[in-house]
């Protein structure tokens, strides 16, 4: 018996609800319903606020799939989102592409480069893989620095873009139509991970997490599945970071440090790990508590900021979605 | 007449800086800003009213410096900005404050693109650039020694680069024959490689565009290795107390910097009545403060500057009218910059402190020689 | 030539600084099989208190006595409060936590002690530059304390059984109970030990790169970087992997790429090794079979 | 044709010589039992058959083709199913997701007909999960179907696991020790139980097990090794009786140990 | 004289769910009680409450103390040793620091003969002395963790299931070396067994367990005599 058994790599998952199709679509449709009416009460500041955090749980929800599915330890996936953010912004400010069409290149390059990640991963596990993406993490902005691509990254100075304009028959201020942009592109990519996870995929990349021997004995073609939980994760991640640079109308080096990757990490384990609705709430979490932490102590938030992290951490060692498990648990017996 | 942000007893005025994260050394510039508008406050205010200056963290984060930035402005309803610190995160919310027309004033930073009036009207920043620094390091070398070899040492960001830039700017064509560089990141634990590269090259002169703890390294690095350089640093890591002690200071002998402050170790300020007013607020606003961090001293420059314009609009705190007078003001003395050097502005005219002076380190203390160089117009 | 023979010199002397370091992260890893993030701002916290005892006029070694004894306090603390209510939490949950207390620790110190650049004193003070001036007795010294150290924490991990105990614990805390091994208090001694090697680690390395709150922040990623590359559980690896990363750094910044990109370039030619060598390059190889 | 040859298979891990030139192949539909003392290589030569280990010397056929040095994961596709002596299980996963995961060589949706769940991986996926349910069935898991395997005990456990290796419907099935951790009536059904499988799914298993009663009961044929060698090669009555085998494996209470 | 261990109304489980409802079971000093049951019924369950490894209610005496909700490592050094179900041996030690484990807590100087004592019953073990637990067979690994709890000179010897995944011939020699020190050092033995004929030969007291509850007990001899319990209940 391993002590890797004894705590094992993620909470046991609890079986999902099983509910009809009718019953899906209405929770769908009413939690998109839910997720577009800020859109109509916020004020902008908030709005954009919540188009941020909203971005955030995207980025998350890709580090999910490989970190926390796949059981590829990534501290470095600010760097996916870096790619994403400054693909899109080459091409919108170099070329003039307009938003849309950036996306499908941004997820693509982004793929790519994380399907190049996944290969030593391969050879690397646990710390060793921590150091390899958190090393990716810290080269990151030193590469768009670097003089050879300056022309095309601006160098320290970044670049500058704009937020796509909303549709003129549409009746919505930049803002609005920011937030819902970024809803809507995000509940896509939300709904596809779902999907992905509960099917034949998502069993392989977690069996392969729980027991890569078994797996392979089991027909699972690790090298194959963990690059390409690598290019999935890195493609949701730098969508995200795509929609990122719109959003703030801006990318520089200094957007993309390593802190940025960390907390994403922060935002998967306080959002619970190897959970899909875990991301969205880990997107919350890093992008409000820093600001809660600043309510308490102007003279030093950061310090807040670890309490409450360390606070969350120890009423919730599984995160928020273990707190979802808990209760519907407890529902469950409770009328069973 | 109501102006965004003031009412019949309070001017609300919006901030960012890092106040955690790997930057957070700089936070102490809003605390003493604060101070400044807090002594201020106790002495009535500003034409009746209270200054409320209000600063969120950045974390130096350019996505959260929007996010703060607007905040600031749209939910706290500011009157304007001022001194928000770092160039990336400027940078981020450039456009924002010049489409929103919000005053974007004396920022933290010594990048030099934020003196252009025409694009950017709304956005000033006050500090000499870095850039002008390093052109008048260039200069200098060229008077000393025409066909010097220079070695360059910056840290690989926008503060870093910009003396690069400078140096470019002076030599022109002969910048790729004469110039090595060598850079740094800010997280690098030490700098000796690099210094044993420059060294190897033969170089003469030697200008460092780092910060003070990687200055301290390099000024005694320098010396121990035997190398004699006409050395240049950076104003930003020529304290006294933080960076020549350190370094030993009879290793910094020699040493160049040109300065628009006055370096409050130095023991030629001890009865300067400028420096002196400056220690009596620190004692009374800051006592524990930490009295060797320049830090207070640029601060309370800064402050000083946007006192001057904050009672220079009278009564008429619209925005238009602060950014008006925040670029019309008449050449006023600070109590914590050196004799000599003003702080100035006109509308078409955005470079706060053009005035610099050479001063080189004795062993003990700044000597100034030459006169007071003019930057902006190098 | 005299260029390499510089370069690979002042690597050595700034290798001896990650080789401290490394050290501490081996001692943690072997106890609790984690990499402590906060590692790094512990130590620098204990070098803070260092140089307060020294300003408060103790002698310097016994500062340095009494730092170590402060710090391994506040390591048995720090496990004890903050590590225990997450024991049997999911691994990432730990990682979680080390993000938390390094923000924390980092930020805390900053406020209390000031962010400016301090000098910190060295026990070897000799004003005479050693190997043209590339190397000072200060960085002979620290390096002969950390070569001290290493022996000191292999010959606790090979031959007690207090060692044998807490890595006992760290592999199977479970089964390390049924044998009687108090788990707990090993996690603690462990983080103890970890912060006392931290402590000697940030006082030989302030007098060199000086004292700020964000002394270590660099350092601790090259400290992972040369322990791993040595391989985590063995000591003297990470010793060794520690100065192979100083050179290494150096090399490639002065002969491969220029500074600019030299650690992107040190990074992946240590990723690069690993992936021939997954465990490091002196790590044992655990074989689990099914 | 037999349906699995060993030939002259050698395994070695630095100083120990774990098998030493193997040789023995199994038929379509047979039940083989492999017996031996402890550490004799049983279950390094099952590790061998499924591709986890790479022999130092000799090779395996399966289905008319040399397997040896194929990729691991391409045996369960050819119709190795298999089992392990120490548990193998996906532990954070339900019991019927790990029998579903183990039907992952019979599909072929990947991620992008997964993500959009194009009609393909659909029915897919309903007939793993039918299938899935019949096993879940048969072996008695369906009250624990949806509990998180690491909650269960040790020999429901083992149960998953032979439940996960049958889903694909292998044409040769290796266990490791099924028994293990079952009594005595459970044993006897467990005997049931290889039959019942072997007449429904075809099949032919190889069986590691020291329990000689179900060995003796079920095996077609019987291979015994000792440190790494064969030492014996027939019926179970053969295998039993060979002087060799009391000697280095059963013992001559050997059948009182066991027997019930 | 107290009983060496004497559970009363012992319960426990795992997080919400309980598996054992209540029992009551002894072992006497120098006994051998054997808990039977088919799969799930919770031995494993029981043998992991009486050394403090699962939350328990009730009372758990182990030499008249009282050693309910004490920790797992004071359980230990009480002299209690527990061969667990998957063997908990530290698989990424070598053989031999699995035997300096098991006698962590022993501040005797027998150890290096018992070390010795090991070695003549698990040769195979002293073969691979310098090898990795992990990389042992099933077979042997069953064997170190018989030899580490040995080496723990433990009052009482909790066992789960000892004979699985060894050959016939070394269960009997197991069996055997359980008798001997029985015999010799007078240890008490709480047997988990499914190999009900062989724990029954043994033990002098046996208990029958059904989801989590004891349905039969008595000396063991009388319940392998009865045919009745034995088709109910052990399935042959
Ligand atoms: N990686 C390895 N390194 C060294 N020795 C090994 C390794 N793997 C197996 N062995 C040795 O090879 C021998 C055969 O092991 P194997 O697991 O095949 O035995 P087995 O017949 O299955 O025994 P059991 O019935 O006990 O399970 C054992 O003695 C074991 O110690
Ligand atoms: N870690 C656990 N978490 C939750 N439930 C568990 C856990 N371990 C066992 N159980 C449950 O407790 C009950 C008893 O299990 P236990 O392992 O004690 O049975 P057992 O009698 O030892 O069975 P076996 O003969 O299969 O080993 C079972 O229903 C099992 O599902
Ligand atoms: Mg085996
Ligand atoms: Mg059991």
């Amino acid at each position: 018996m391993s002590a890797a058994e004894q705590t094992a790599a993620v909470p046991l998952r609890r079986p999902e609800t099983t509910v009809a199709g009718w019953q899906r679509a209405a929770l769908l449709l009413a939690g998109l319903a839910l997720a577009i009416l800020p859109a109509f009460l916020l004020e902008s500041f908030q709005l954009f606020q919540l188009t941020m955090a909203v971005i955030m749980a995207l980025a998350v929800l890709g580090l999910n799939i490989v970190t926390g599915y796949n059981g590829q330890i990534s501290l470095g996936h600010g760097a996916f989102f870096a790619v994403g953010a400054y693909v899109t912004a080459i091409l919108m400010s170099h070329l003039d592409w307009s938003f849309w069409a950036t996306l499908p290149v941004s997820a693509v390059v982004c793929g790519l480069v994380g399907y190049g990640v996944g290969f030593p991963a391969l050879r690397l596990g646990g710390l060793y893989l921590a150091l390899t993406t958190f090393s990716l993490a810290v080269a990151v902005p030193q590469i768009l620095k670097h003089k050879a691509i300056e022309d095309w990254t601006g160098g320290v100075q970044g670049l500058f873009l704009v937020k796509p304009d909303p549709p003129s028959w549409a009746p919505f201020d930049p803002d609005q139509w920011m937030y819902l942009v970024a809803v809507l592109v995000s509940a896509a990519c939300f709904l596809l991970a779902w999907n992905l996870i509960r099917g034949r995929i998502g069993r392989a990349l977690m069996a392969i997490r729980d027991h890569p021997t078994a797996a392979e004995a089991m027909g699972m073609d690790i090298a194959t599945l963990k690059t390409r939980a690598f290019a999935t994760s890195a493609m949701i991640t730098g969508i995200a970071g795509s929609l990122s640079a719109v959003a703030v109308e801006f990318v520089a080096p200094d957007s993309f440090t390593f802190a940025l990757s960390i907390s994403l990490f922060v935002g998967m384990v306080v959002g619970g790990v190897a959970s899909i609705l875990g991301s969205l709430f880990g997107g919350l979490f890093v992008l409000f508590v820093p600001n809660i932490a600043e309510t308490v102590s102007k003279a030093a938030p950061g310090v807040i900021y670890g309490i409450i992290l360390i606070g969350f951490l120890f009423i919730l060692p599984d995160g928020f979605a273990g707190l979802l498990r808990r209760l519907y648990a407890r529902a469950r017996r409770g009328a069973g | 007449q109501q102006a965004p942000g003031v009412t019949a007893n309070e001017i609300r005025i919006g901030s960012t800086n890092a106040l955690s994260g790997p930057a957070s050394s700089y936070s102490v510039i809003s605390r003493a800003l604060t101070a400044v508008f807090k002594r201020q406050n106790d002495q009535g205010g500003i034409a009746g009213r209270q200054i409320n200056f209000i600063v969120y963290d950045d974390g130096y984060q350019p996505p959260r410096t929007l996010e703060q930035t607007r905040r600031l402005v749209e939910q706290d309803r500011v009157a304007f900005l001022f001194n928000q610190l770092g160039t990336p995160t400027n940078s981020a919310i450039h456009r924002y404050v010049n489409q929103r027309k919000i005053p974007h004033l004396f920022l933290a930073t010594g990048a030099d693109k934020w003196a252009n009036p025409k694009e950017y009207p709304w956005t000033i920043g006050w500090q000499p650039s870095y850039r002008t620094e390093a052109q008048i390091y260039a200069k200098h070398i060229l008077e000393q020694k025409p066909d010097a070899k220079i070695a360059l040492l910056y840290q690989n960001d926008d503060f870093g680069k910009d003396y690069v830039n400078g140096v470019r700017d002076v030599l022109g064509p002969r910048f790729d024959a004469m110039v090595k560089l060598a850079s740094h990141e800010a997280t690098d634990p030490t700098i000796d490689s690099q210094i044993v590269s420059l060294q190897s090259t033969g170089a003469d002169a030697l200008i460092c565009g780092i910060i003070p703890r990687f200055a301290a390294q390099a000024i005694r690095r320098v010396h121990d290795i035997g190398w004699r350089p006409l050395m240049f640093m950076t104003n930003v890591s020529v304290s006294g107390a933080v960076v020549m002690q350190p370094a030993g200071p009879e290793k910094g002998i020699g040493l160049i910097t040109s300065d628009y402050r006055k370096d409050q170790s130095d023991p030629a300020w001890a009865n300067d009545p400028g420096m002196n007013e400056w220690r009596d607020f620190m004692r009374r606003y800051i006592p524990d403060g930490e009295l060797g961090d320049n830090n207070y001293t640029y601060a309370y420059g800064v402050a000083s500057t946007m006192l001057q314009v904050l009672r220079q609009c009278g009564n008429d705190f619209s925005r238009e009218n602060v950014m008006r007078q925040a670029t019309n003001i008449k050449p006023l003395d600070v109590a914590t910059l050196l004799p000599g050097v003003k702080v100035q502005t006109q509308p078409n005219n955005y470079n706060v402190i053009r005035q610099m002076q050479l001063q080189r380190w004795d062993g003990r203390s700044w000597v100034r020689f030459g006169g007071v160089i003019e930057g902006a117009n190098v | 030539m005299e260029g390499l023979a510089h370069q690979i010199i002042a690597g050595i002397a700034t290798g001896g600084i990650y080789a401290a370091v490394a050290l501490a992260l081996v001692m943690i890893y072997q106890a609790t099989h984690h990499v402590n993030f906060a590692q790094g701002e512990m130590a620098t916290l204990s070098t803070f208190i260092a140089l307060s005892i020294i300003q408060a006029g103790v002698p310097y070694w016994l500062a340095f006595l009494a730092t170590i004894i402060v710090s391994f306090v506040i390591g048995v603390v720090v496990e004890r409060v903050l590590m225990r209510p997450v024991q049997n939490a999911p691994v990432l949950t730990h990682v979680g936590v080390f993000i938390g207390l390094l923000l924390i620790i980092g930020n805390g110190t900053g406020w209390i002690f000031g962010y400016t650049t301090k000098a910190f004193p060295s026990p070897f003070s000799s004003e005479q530059p050693l190997l043209g001036g590339l190397v000072s007795a200060h960085e002979l010294g620290s390096t002969a304390v950390t070569l001290g150290v290493l022996v000191l924490v292999y010959l606790f991990f090979r031959h007690t059984s207090l060692g044998l105990a807490m890595r006992a614990a760290a592999y199977n805390p479970r089964s390390a109970r049924l044998v009687g091994v108090r788990v707990g208090w090993m996690l603690a001694l462990g983080w103890g030990l970890a912060a006392a090697i931290g402590a000697v680690a940030g006082m030989m390395v302030a007098p060199v790169v000086f004292l700020d709150p964000n002394m270590m922040l660099g350092i601790l990623l090259y400290a992972f970087a040369g322990a791993l590359l040595g391989g985590i559980d063995n000591p003297a690896g990470a010793v060794i992997g520690g100065f192979a990363v100083g050179v290494l750094e150096n090399l490639a910044g002065a002969y491969v790429v220029g500074t600019e990109l030299k650690l992107t370039v040190a990074l992946a030619i240590i990723i690069g090794v690993l992936v021939v060598k997954p465990s490091g390059l002196f790590g044992r190889v655990v074989t689990s079979r099914v | 044709m037999a349906l699995l040859e060993v030939e002259e298979v050698f395994v070695r891990f630095g100083g120990v010589t774990a098998v030493a030139g193997v040789s023995f192949a199994v038929d379509d539909r047979q039940i083989c039992g492999l017996i031996g003392p402890n550490g004799a290589g049983k279950t390094t030569l099952f590790n061998v058959i499924s591709g986890i280990y790479r022999p130092t010397e000799g090779r395996v056929r399966f289905a008319g083709q040399v397997v040896t040095g194929q990729p691991r994961h391409r045996m369960a596709p050819l119709g190795l199913g298999r089992t392990f002596q120490n548990l193998a299980l996906f532990r954070s996963m339900t019991v019927r997701e790990n029998v579903l995961a183990g039907a992952h060589s019979a599909g072929h949706a990947g991620f992008l007909a997964n993500a959009l769940r194009l009609p393909a991986a659909r029915r897919e996926d309903a007939a793993a999960a039918g299938r899935a349910a019949q096993l879940l069935a048969m072996l008695e898991l369906e009250a624990v179907a949806d509990v998180p395997v690491a909650d269960l005990s040790f020999g429901t456990q083992k149960r998953v696991e032979m439940a996960r290796a049958l889903i694909c419907g292998p044409k040769l099935l290796l266990l490791d020790e099924p028994a293990g951790g079952l009594n005595h009536g459970e044993v006897d059904g467990l005997a049931e139980l290889l039959r019942d499988i072997r007449a429904r799914f075809d099949l032919a298993i190889l069986l590691v097990e020291h329990h000689m009663n179900l060995v003796m009961r079920v095996s077609d044929k019987v291979v015994a090794l000792d440190f790494g060698r064969k030492i014996a090669d027939g019926t179970p009555e053969e295998v039993r009786s060979d002087p060799e085998v009391i000697r280095a494996y059963l013992g001559d209470g050997g059948s009182h140990a066991h027997a019930a | 004289m107290p009983m060496l261990l004497e559970a009363k109304g012992l319960r426990a489980g795992y997080g919400p769910t309980h598996v054992l409802h209540g029992l009551d079971f002894l072992v006497e000093d120098g006994g051998v009680t054997a808990l039977l049951g088919a799969n799930g019924a919770g031995k494993t369950t029981t043998l992991r409450a009486v050394c403090g490894m699962v939350k328990t209610e009730g009372e758990i005496l182990l030499g008249g103390e009282n050693i309910a909700g004490w920790a797992t490592e004071d359980i230990a050094r009480r002299g209690l040793a527990h061969v667990p179900d998957g063997r908990g041996t530290f698989m990424e030690l070598t053989v031999e620091e699995n035997f300096r484990l098991g006698a962590y807590v022993r501040r005797d100087r027998e150890v290096q003969a018992d070390f010795e004592r090991m070695w003549a019953w698990f040769p195979r073990l002293r073969q691979r002395w310098k090898q990795q637990a992990g990389t042992l067979s099933g077979g042997e690994q069953q064997m170190l963790a018989i030899a580490r709890a040995l080496l723990l000179r433990p009052r009482l010897l909790l066992l789960d299931e000892p004979s699985f995944g060894l050959a016939p011939l070394i269960v009997q020699e197991i069996f055997g070396i359980m008798r001997r020190i029985r015999a010799e050092s007078g240890v008490g033995i709480l047997l988990v067994e499914q190999n009900a004929n062989l724990a029954l030969e043994l033990a002098d007291r046996a208990y029958l367990l059904e989801t989590g509850r004891i349905v039969v007990s008595g000396p063991a001899a009388e319940i392998r005599e009865d045919e009745a319990i034995r088709r109910s209940y052990l399935g042959y």
